[in-house]
């Protein structure tokens, strides 16, 4: 068999490690040409394919204790490929490669319905309500590889396919078919100054990511290791983010497991 | 003809249904989404080749080592270098929103003068030639002192260049951008006799006590410092951040113990004094490689220093702090370091004092995992340069901001002290000043003031790429290319703890008449003539950078850095040749007093302390991706949110999200609030890097500036000290 | 609506859905169709019936 | 004036005071087209929608009149399939309301997409697993049979009659009216299902999430049902105003019954299986997917999303207006009949807001709070728009079409007429 393996990319967020320092967000910005208003402090009118949310232990001063967790797509795979937003698309504008593992989105074919935002409980998917506009001049910074998108459409990660495509082109040059880890990293992890982003293909044993999740591939990814969960484990969404904590709390902060499976 | 119903009828519908029927309306309806797909409006990035560069960024002094990404002559994307020993790949936001500053469209585009309180575009010919005119004249008036230069650093080409051309014209008062290596630099010195930058060996420390730095908020190079403290957690080291408020950096620390601001010397002192009592300091290193410990015994040994009152000082619990000395003196590699935030407030130097002894009793200093001294670069070596008597004469005379002088002997600059020296006299000390970095007039305490002092300037001429702040109060702006657009030679990186060299080199053509401060130096000079015209043999700062590296150069160029791996510490330069904790000029300073918040207590019943936030620039406008990704619990539309405890609030009878006025003795701002149970009941936590005058709109205009509300505090030794002031919330 | 697009993957939904519009669109078009083709046949014949409610 | 136009038989107000009438509320419906057009052009940023909130007022707004203008579909389903022969005089008022409601709800969705001019990309590159693909497809194809069934209507003017064509055209469709009426039974089913699976098939919602059959979460089911159920309910309350509007009697009580009852009973089952639904929603299904039943009700601002709403919907606008409605006695008295019918018309409309906005404003994320949202005016405005352009066509068809055929003979002429 020459054809090579389905990848199942995903990543891995160290949460001990994640300083809250916003690195990966504006890495992202400038790789996949996010707009910047005005007035962005509304975040929920905001566009940003990375958001790093700030959860506390809710405990009183001086036990207060606060962690950052940054959000980028979930990548679900929901059961076989079936994740929450791609199924509900009513004009196939998003899809799940079954090759990758990623969740993409056409933003020319997206008209705007913005039920895939409904059906993500992570609020991933966000709406260009306003045409993008860059002042005069920034527009030079706009990287080519990545299309700008127009008002009325839905965007979201996409765990940068455009360096995936890139990275692919130039191992084709080189008569390669296989990837390396490092060969395909996105710009948060790349970004990342305290190193708590790992990405990878989770189906790889020799992949930094499966080495730290050790996912249980039959059930949906399900981590092995004790000290790594996912948002909303029980949704069955199966995410391929993963989060790492030794902290108790900031697991019970980032997902609601009334009964442990 | 006649038309009948019957035939306008049949010529409606069946007009309607051969349309329907032909293939316009589908082509129509195609060709309209198609346009939806591309509107004229929105911009198509055009496609080319891809090219990485490597340099180096400035935006801070933490020399992280990019790689910038090209298309054609587009820079499109900013990363960091993987191979680079500082930053290891990873880069902060700031540097990744690099390209924002090159591309933004509120840069200064040409020369500009300042008519009628309007800026006019003028020739770079003309304003250099008119510039040149106002220091001939001062000169040949007898006066070449009252020029001062500012600058945001005293190393490498361009400021030797600065430092040079001050020289040869006659003036001492060459002045770099304050910050926590000032403290530290004169620390390094008094005890180890070494002129050199302290670096920090956090990656093999394994116990790091934090005195209120902003490890995780910009102190040092963001990177280095963020993997050191991600590898200390896989290491199972022990992290203690003290600090008022949960900080980024207290919320990742493993402990945070958060004592009353201002009293990390007192801590510091308390620490030793529970180590020295119960003989808990490292006794081979102690005794073989340090002397006058007797002094410090006499300072610190006494009850003002005992857990209880230190415990009552600092608000922690007397076990907590006894607790806390055992643990620190029996770690491996225990380190302590200093300078609040981010490190641009020197702080007093006796508290770095304080925190360095305490380092050298647990013997953390010269040695791996604890400070070391970095020697400052010794590539500039140019002839010495001929001076007239004019220059002789004004080099005598004292600086202008004091430092050096009888009463701040250990300071080299003060640029803190410069408002408070302007306002002297009926006429200002300085007459003609320049300023190429730190944008002053935004970054330095009691804003109003400042902008005060500097006023009385009858010639302020500003060489930013930014219409800053400064720039905006300047009669002349001289712009000057971005980081992206120049040569720079950029020895050390902050905190690092090896010597170092960084290239930054032009990624794109300049975009704009912009001129490199170095090549400004020697234009000057070649107009004013003279000795001062011998003194610049370089055509140009890049031919003269080229010159001055030599051997260095090639091998520069090639790797965009240098960096001596064989670096060893040195051996201690004092007239013992051991860390000295005490000596003749130590002795002045033994009597240590933590600085007090200015202001009337009874009248402000609450305390503003002022944090730094990666996402916020101090000095250097923030770039629009920074204001974006910048948290709402900082930010609310137009207002900065303040951090206040929610028993504070209710004493105030004041909600969540209230809008209030926050006073001081210094001004007021409107501010909206923001609850959190981080932060010590009785403070107000305000971010710095808001309200700013000048800037782009994405971010003038937004929120206050804590400068604004703060005053200067000086240290006995004429550093900046301050902490914070007294304050009050009133509803809005 | 018609396997235009590049990642089209027939299936059994696709037979069922659109079996069913398909179904519903005949019926009515067939309807439709038969009323007016009738009216305009009884039209041409100039039958005057049809007044009224059924 | 316009006495040509009007049908025989009947009386209408002078056509002085009926053009003041359509004026105002022309004037409101036009100012919902300003708002729709400030949409159009400046874009979905005029509402108050955010990132979290994605579906608001205009989806409400369509699930609801979808869900009112059932009384088309169910009315044509017993009249003609069925057989029940009385509502024949209450089955044109119903497919009038049905296309008002269903037109209105096509125009809302091409407001609400962000993209209008690429809509009919949902045919184009539909994905047949797409809850909204099927609600697209059925709600259009529906669309067309209350056009065929309103056609012949409009043929029956009597300017229109003159024409040899139409007269004939409209006796044909009449004719074979049972097919188009059991084809838009079967595409309603479809639709109204849809819609009631839109939320249900989110399985990263748990409030709105059901289990199911196959494809079909129980909310499919639940829908169509309330659909049938409380659209007649919805017949009723409109014939009821427009009667008092008119100040006639225009449609028998018999016939007013007969459909109450129907819809009462309809009623009752929906409620039953609704409160069954609830339980296993509560205790089974939400909680495997972690939560509990009062993690969607409780800790919301102001209490907007209390247990209330449940009670509201389900008890007070659900089981009440059933059992009143079954009851013949409280049914016959007109004033009880308008309180049931209105009850179960405010229940549906409660059912499909706590589906839509409650299902975001709850919040999944552990640590995020819940969302809130206050409609703008452009939105109140173009919500406002089909309910006066509803009134437009009512008033319009009422005053020239046979709608009532019964109305001559309730109010017969004062002297020989026209």
């Amino acid at each position: 068999m020459d054809q090579p393996k389905n990848k199942r990319y995903g990543m891995v967020i160290d949460l001990d490690k994640c300083t809250g320092c916003g690195a990966c967000m504006v890495a992202c910005m400038a790789e996949n040409n996010i707009p910047f208003r005005d007035d962005d402090t509304d975040k929920l009118l905001s566009v940003s394919w990375m958001h790093v949310y700030r959860l506390s232990n809710g405990k009183p001063f001086p036990h207060a204790e606060e962690c950052f967790l940054p959000r980028p797509c979930q990548h679900c795979e929901g059961e076989h490929g079936h994740s929450p937003c791609v199924s509900v698309c009513p004009a196939t504008a998003t899809d799940y490669d079954m090759h990758t593992g990623i969740v993409s989105q056409i933003y020319t074919r997206c008209f705007g319905c913005r039920y895939c935002m409904a059906a993500c409980p992570y609020h991933v998917r966000q709406f260009n309500w306003w045409d993008p506009v860059w002042p005069e001049g920034m527009e030079r910074a706009l990287n080519p590889d990545v299309s700008v998108r127009m008002r009325g459409v839905v965007e979201k990660c996409s765990f940068c396919y455009s360096r995936y495509q890139t990275a692919l082109n130039r191992a084709y040059l080189e008569g390669r078919r296989e990837l390396s880890e490092e060969e395909y990293q996105t710009a948060c992890t790349q970004a990342c100054p305290a190193g708590a982003i790992v990405f990878g293909d989770l189906n790889n044993p020799a992949h930094r990511v499966h080495q730290i999740v050790k996912p249980d591939l039959a059930h949906g990814g399900r981590p092995r290791n004790p000290k790594v969960f996912r948002l909303l484990e029980r949704l069955g969404t199966h995410p391929k983010v993963y989060y790492l904590t030794r902290r108790d709390w900031v697991r019970r902060a980032g997902d609601n497991e009334i009964q442990k499976t | 003809m006649k038309i009948d119903r019957r035939s306008f009828l049949a010529f409606v519908f069946g007009g309607a249904a051969g349309t329907a029927l032909s293939p316009l309306p589908w082509k129509l309806t195609d060709d309209i989404s198609i346009w939806t797909q591309n509107w004229p409006w929105t911009p198509v990035p055009p496609k080319g080749e891809t090219t990485y560069v490597a340099s180096t960024c400035t935006l801070c002094p933490g020399g992280c080592g990019i790689r910038v990404r090209r298309v054609e002559d587009r820079v499109v994307k900013i990363e960091g270098r993987s191979d680079h020993p500082v930053n290891r790949g990873g880069i902060c936001p700031l540097g990744a929103a690099g390209v924002q500053l090159l591309y933004s469209p509120w840069r200064v585009r040409q020369p500009l003068k300042k008519v009628d309180g309007r800026f006019v575009p003028v020739s770079w010919d003309q304003a250099i030639g008119e510039i040149a005119g106002e220091l001939r004249e001062l000169r040949e008036a007898g006066a070449p002192e009252a020029v001062a230069w500012i600058a945001e650093t005293d190393r490498g080409t361009t400021a030797e260049l600065i430092r040079r051309f001050l020289t040869v014209y006659g003036s001492p008062n060459f002045i770099r951008t304050p910050s926590a290596q000032d403290a530290w630099e004169t620390a390094l010195y008094l005890t180890q006799g070494q002129r050199a930058t302290a670096g920090f060996d956090l990656e093999r420390v394994s116990f790091l006590l934090s005195l209120g730095s902003g490890l995780l908020e910009g102190w040092g190079a963001p990177p280095f410092v963020f993997r050191a403290c991600g590898a200390l957690q896989d290491r199972n080291g022990r992290f203690v951040q003290l600090e008022p408020r949960l900080s980024k950096t207290a919320a990742k620390a493993h402990q945070w113990l958060p004592l009353q601001p201002g009293t990390e010397g007192t801590l510091a002192f308390g620490l030793i004094h529970v180590i020295l009592k119960e003989g808990l300091e490292r006794k081979p290193f102690v005794a073989t490689r340090t002397a006058g410990l007797e002094d410090l015994k006499r300072n610190a040994l006494r009850e003002a220093f005992a857990p209880e009152a230190v415990a009552q000082a600092t608000g922690l619990e007397a076990k907590t702090v006894v607790e806390l000395a055992r643990a620190f003196a029996a770690a491996e590699r225990p380190l302590a370091v200093c300078g609040r935030g981010a490190g641009r407030v020197p702080g007093g130097l006796q508290e770095t004092l304080a925190v360095h002894f305490l380092n050298a009793l647990v013997g953390s200093v010269n040695v791996e995992g604890g400070v070391i001294a970095v020697p400052e670069p010794e590539y500039i070596r140019w002839p010495e340069p001929e001076m007239d008597a004019v220059a002789s004469q004004g080099m005598q005379t004292p600086r202008v901001d004091g430092a050096g002088s009888e009463r701040y002997p250990l300071a080299r600059y003060l640029l803190n002290r410069l408002p408070e020296a302007l306002l002297q006299g009926e006429k200002p000390a300085v007459r003609i000043l320049f300023v190429s970095g730190g944008n002053p007039l935004y970054s330095l305490p009691d804003s109003e003031r400042t902008a005060k002092a500097f006023s009385r300037i009858p010639l302020l001429v500003s060489l930013s790429p930014f219409l800053d702040e400064t720039a905006a109060a300047a009669h002349y702006v001289l712009p000057a290319p971005t980081y992206l657009e120049r040569w720079e030679d950029v020895p050390g990186a902050a905190g690092f703890p090896k010597p170092l060299i960084g290239l930054v080199r032009p990624v794109v053509a300049p975009r704009l008449a912009t001129m490199p401060t170095g090549d400004v130096v020697i234009r000057l000079a070649q107009r004013l003539g003279g000795t001062l015209r011998a003194a610049f043999p370089w055509e140009s700062h890049e031919v003269c950078l080229r010159q001055t590296l030599a051997a260095a150069w090639e091998p520069l160029r090639k790797n965009g850095f240098v960096l001596d791996e064989s670096f060893r510490p040195q051996p201690f330069e004092t007239a013992s040749r051991k860390f000295e904790f005490g000596n003749a000029e130590l002795k002045p300073l033994a009597e240590f007093r933590p600085h007090p918040a200015p202001g009337d207590p009874g009248v402000f019943k609450l305390t503003l302390v002022p944090y730094d936030s990666l996402r916020l620039t101090a000095a250097l406008g923030t770039p629009p991706f920074l204001v974006k990704a910048l948290e709402s619990e900082i930010l609310w539309k137009n207002d900065i949110r303040v951090e206040i405890h929610p028993q504070t609030a209710r004493d105030l009878g004041l909600a969540d999200g209230a809008d209030a006025r926050l006073i001081t003795p210094r001004g007021e701002a409107r501010v909206k609030l923001y609850l959190t149970e981080g932060i010590r009941p009785g403070l107000v936590g305000m971010a710095r890097g808001l309200g700013r005058g000048a800037h782009d709109r994405y971010l003038a205009g937004k929120g206050a500036s804590a400068n604004r509300l703060l005053a200067a505090v000086e240290d006995s030794s004429g550093f900046e000290a301050g902490w914070g002031i007294r304050a009050r919330l009133e509803r809005a | 609506m018609f396997p235009f697009s590049f990642e089209w993957v027939w299936d059994l939904g696709h037979l069922v859905f659109h079996g069913a519009l398909w179904y519903a669109l005949s019926i009515l078009g067939i309807g439709l169709a038969y009323c007016i083709l009738k009216a305009a046949w009884q039209t041409a014949r100039g039958e005057e019936e049809g007044h009224g409610h059924p | 004036m316009d006495s040509a136009l009007i049908p025989k038989g009947v009386e209408r107000c002078p056509l002085g005071r009926f053009l003041v009438f359509i004026a105002v509320v022309g004037a409101v419906l036009l100012w919902g087209v300003v708002a729709m057009f400030l949409i159009y052009i400046k874009g979905l940023n005029q509402t108050n929608m955010n990132n979290a909130y994605g579906f608001a007022l205009w989806i409400w707004a369509d699930l609801a009149v979808i869900a009112l203008g059932g009384g088309a579909f169910f009315t044509g389903l017993l009249r003609y399939i069925i057989g029940k022969d009385e509502l024949k005089n209450i089955i044109n008022y119903a497919v009038l309301i049905g296309f008002v409601c269903y037109s209105s709800a096509l125009l809302i969705l091409a407001i609400d997409v962000g993209q209008p001019l690429r809509a009919w990309f949902i045919f184009w590159h539909a994905n047949v697993h797409s809850m909204l693909t099927e609600v697209a497809f059925c709600l259009t194809c529906y669309f067309i049979v209350l056009t065929i069934e309103y056609v012949p209507l409009m043929l029956e003017n009597r300017q229109l009659q003159r024409v040899t064509f139409f007269r004939h055209l409209a006796h044909n469709m009449h004719g074979i009216m049972a097919v188009f009426a059991a084809t838009g039974a079967f595409l309603s089913f479809f639709h109204q299902g849809s819609l009631g699976g839109v939320s249900g098939v989110l399985y990263g919602r748990p409030f709105g999430f059901r289990s199911g059959i196959g494809i079909w979460p129980w909310t499919f089911f639940l829908y169509t049902w309330s659909a049938a159920a409380c659209g007649p309910c919805f017949t009723i309350l409109v014939t009821r105003i427009t009667e008092m509007a008119t100040r006639k009697k225009l449609v028998k009580d018999n016939v007013i019954d007969l459909l109450a009852k129907i819809a009462g009973w309809m009623l009752l089952t929906y409620i039953t299986a609704k409160i069954v639904d609830t339980v296993y929603w509560a205790a089974v299904t939400a909680p495997a997917m972690g939560f509990t039943l009062l993690d969607f009700y409780t800790n919301n601002p102001g209490s907007a999303y209390g247990l209330w709403i449940l009670i509201a919907e389900v008890g007070i606008c659900g089981v009440l207006p059933a059992l009143m409605l079954v009851s013949a006695s409280v049914r016959r008295n007109p004033r009880l009949l308008f309180l049931a019918v209105l009850l179960a018309v405010l229940g549906a409309c409660l059912n499909r807001w706590v589906m839509i906005l409650q299902m975001q404003a709850v919040p999944v994320l552990p640590f995020e709070k819940w969302f809130t949202y206050l409609p703008s005016w452009q939105e109140i405005a173009t919500t406002i728009l089909p309910v006066a352009y509803g009134i437009i066509l009512i008033a319009f068809s009422y005053r020239y079409l046979p709608i009532f055929p019964q109305e001559p003979e309730l109010n017969p002429l004062p002297e020989g007429g026209r």
